[in-house]
């Protein structure tokens, strides 16, 4: 891993997918408007599985944009998708540069910030934010109001016993949708199985992928290095397994 | 440090301080002499002798103060912003009448898990900013309070209907 | 008032706040051409120019802040860096609303390329830097936020057009 090296230091720092994309393009001195899908998606994955090797928490939107990624990848090699392809490149082109001027404005509040707490008020204290300190109701009154409120609701509701919140998809779903694939073939492409779904399932259904690929019921192969993820069915593929696999998230 | 940085940075210092504080703290903490400390101090009280913020000396030490003879002003000016800073028990309370209004005393203090909301009410009746509203029809009939119209302009809002909703804060009600 | 007492007592009452203040509010509590006020204002910010203590424009308000050329010996004084530090995602998120104000919570996160900004918009309300300005008229009807006064007096803006065109920073827009 070539470059590595270096970039470990920010990597715990990105501030979302975009922003990890925009540092790769700097860091190889990219222009955003020339940027290879194929090669960024690679340099993209890599450094989303070191992130994952140092086990850190990541957050779903980087698995969103991975998905995205591949899928451009895989409408790439597809000569009647090249015109989609074009469409979601733009697309991601000009949510880059977009970003890019984000991150130049935050530079620029920084630098006032920086500028102003250069400049100290009367009576500049210690406790300056005592808890006693009266709340003055400024322009954001209501809001302050709101949030009192609804401190008063969250008190009353840590008393009642928790209701977890089910999610639209469980993994039991995903992984039994991944295994319905298999039942009549022997290989599907990646893209195939998320093909129309939103964008939780794209998450669930990735991080499902890597889950059975690393218990080896499932095989990963790509025809070169940048192609589309092909799925085969491994060695431990069977229905005992897919229940094992099953039950750890239940 | 030149005479000059020791002025500003002494005056600086002085201004941004609550306390009154003496030749000695700022000698021995900009490591200087004393006697040039006082007289940066010295040349300070010069300066504002004929201003609206006077250097006095104060407990040993030095303090800005506002000039006795504009006291009046700055008293009503802050008195009058005070008006708008509240405890965080009021508010709490507030915060609830204007999302359940009508309301008893009674649900209130429940809903804060307190014994009793009795004198921040009265408060609150007091700035105009709560009324009694009628009687809720239950054993002892107790007193029902609402926002009032002052209310709402205290705190910017046209109708109570602008009052943020809770889910955005992650709450649901 | 005369001209003299005027000034006087404009300096005391912004020497002794700690927030800035507009010419609106002071000629409105002391009941005087806000013109004069402004006047008095100007002469205040030409006498402080080169002292320890600076007269500022923030916040379209008047402020007395300590010279940021003896930033060091205050802020070592009192121990104390800055009040408010940041992370750069909400940073980045201030960024937006600063700039493409009023926008809702989608747009942002479609900006920021993530799929939520609620847990930072909820920090930042808290803190006062933004607040709800009305619904947008679309299906939903999403909050539109936009950033605070008291998000210019942090930040040390006297408006929002203190903020630099990314043009005049070499950046295309």
């Amino acid at each position: 891993m070539e470059d590595f090296a270096n970039f470990e230091i920010e990597i715990q720092n990105f501030t979302g997918p975009l922003d990890l994309l925009l540092q790769l393009i700097r860091k190889h001195k990219l222009e955003i408007s020339e940027i290879s899908i194929s090669e960024i998606t690679d340099k993209y994955s890599r450094v989303l599985k070191k992130m994952q090797e140092m086990n850190l928490d990541i957050a779903g939107d980087y698995f969103v944009m991975a998905s995205t990624l591949m899928l451009m990848k895989a409408k790439s090699l597809i000569p009647r998708e090249k015109e989609a392809f074009e469409e979601m490149k733009e697309e991601l082109i000009f949510k880059l540069e977009e970003y890019e001027k984000i991150t130049a404005q935050a530079k620029i509040l920084a630098e006032k910030l920086n500028a102003r707490q250069k400049m100290f008020e009367r009576g500049f204290k210690e406790d300056f934010v005592s808890k006693e300190r009266p709340l003055v109701v400024a322009e954001n009154g209501a809001f302050i109001l709101a949030n009192l409120y609804a401190g008063v609701l969250r008190r009353l509701k840590a008393l009642e016993p928790d209701i977890i919140k089910k999610s639209k998809y469980t993994m039991k779903q995903v992984v039994s949708a991944i295994y319905d694939f298999f039942r009549r073939r022997k290989k599907a492409r990646f893209y195939e199985i998320v093909k129309g779904k939103d964008k939780s399932y794209v998450v669930y259904s990735f991080s499902s992928v890597l889950e059975l690929i690393k218990e080896n019921i499932l095989k990963g192969v790509q025809t070169s290095h940048f192609a589309e993820i092909i799925l085969l069915k491994g060695k431990k593929y069977s229905y005992k397994e897919r229940d094992r696999i099953i039950s750890r998230y239940e | 440090m030149n005479k000059e940085t020791l002025k500003k940075t002494v005056e600086a210092i002085l201004f941004s301080s609550d306390t009154p504080l003496t030749v000695k703290e700022l000698a021995s903490f900009l490591d200087v002499e004393k006697s040039l400390v006082k007289e940066a101090m010295d040349l300070l009280a010069e300066d504002y002798k004929d201003r609206g913020v006077n250097l006095v000396a104060i407990a040993g030490g030095y303090q800005f103060l506002t000039s006795p003879n504009v006291y009046r002003f700055v008293a009503d000016f802050h008195k009058r912003e005070s008006k708008h800073s509240f405890s965080r028990a009021s508010l709490e309370t507030l915060a609830i009448i204007a999302y359940r209004q009508p309301i008893t005393a009674q649900e209130i203090a429940a809903l804060r898990g307190v014994q009793s909301v009795s004198q921040i009410l009265r408060n609150l009746l007091e700035k105009n900013l709560i009324k009694i509203a009628g009687k809720k029809d239950v054993v002892g009939k107790p007193s029902l309070y609402k926002t009032t119209r002052f209310f709402l302009e205290t705190f910017g809002l046209n109708s109570l209907d602008d009052l943020p909703d809770l889910k955005e804060l992650g709450v649901e009600e």
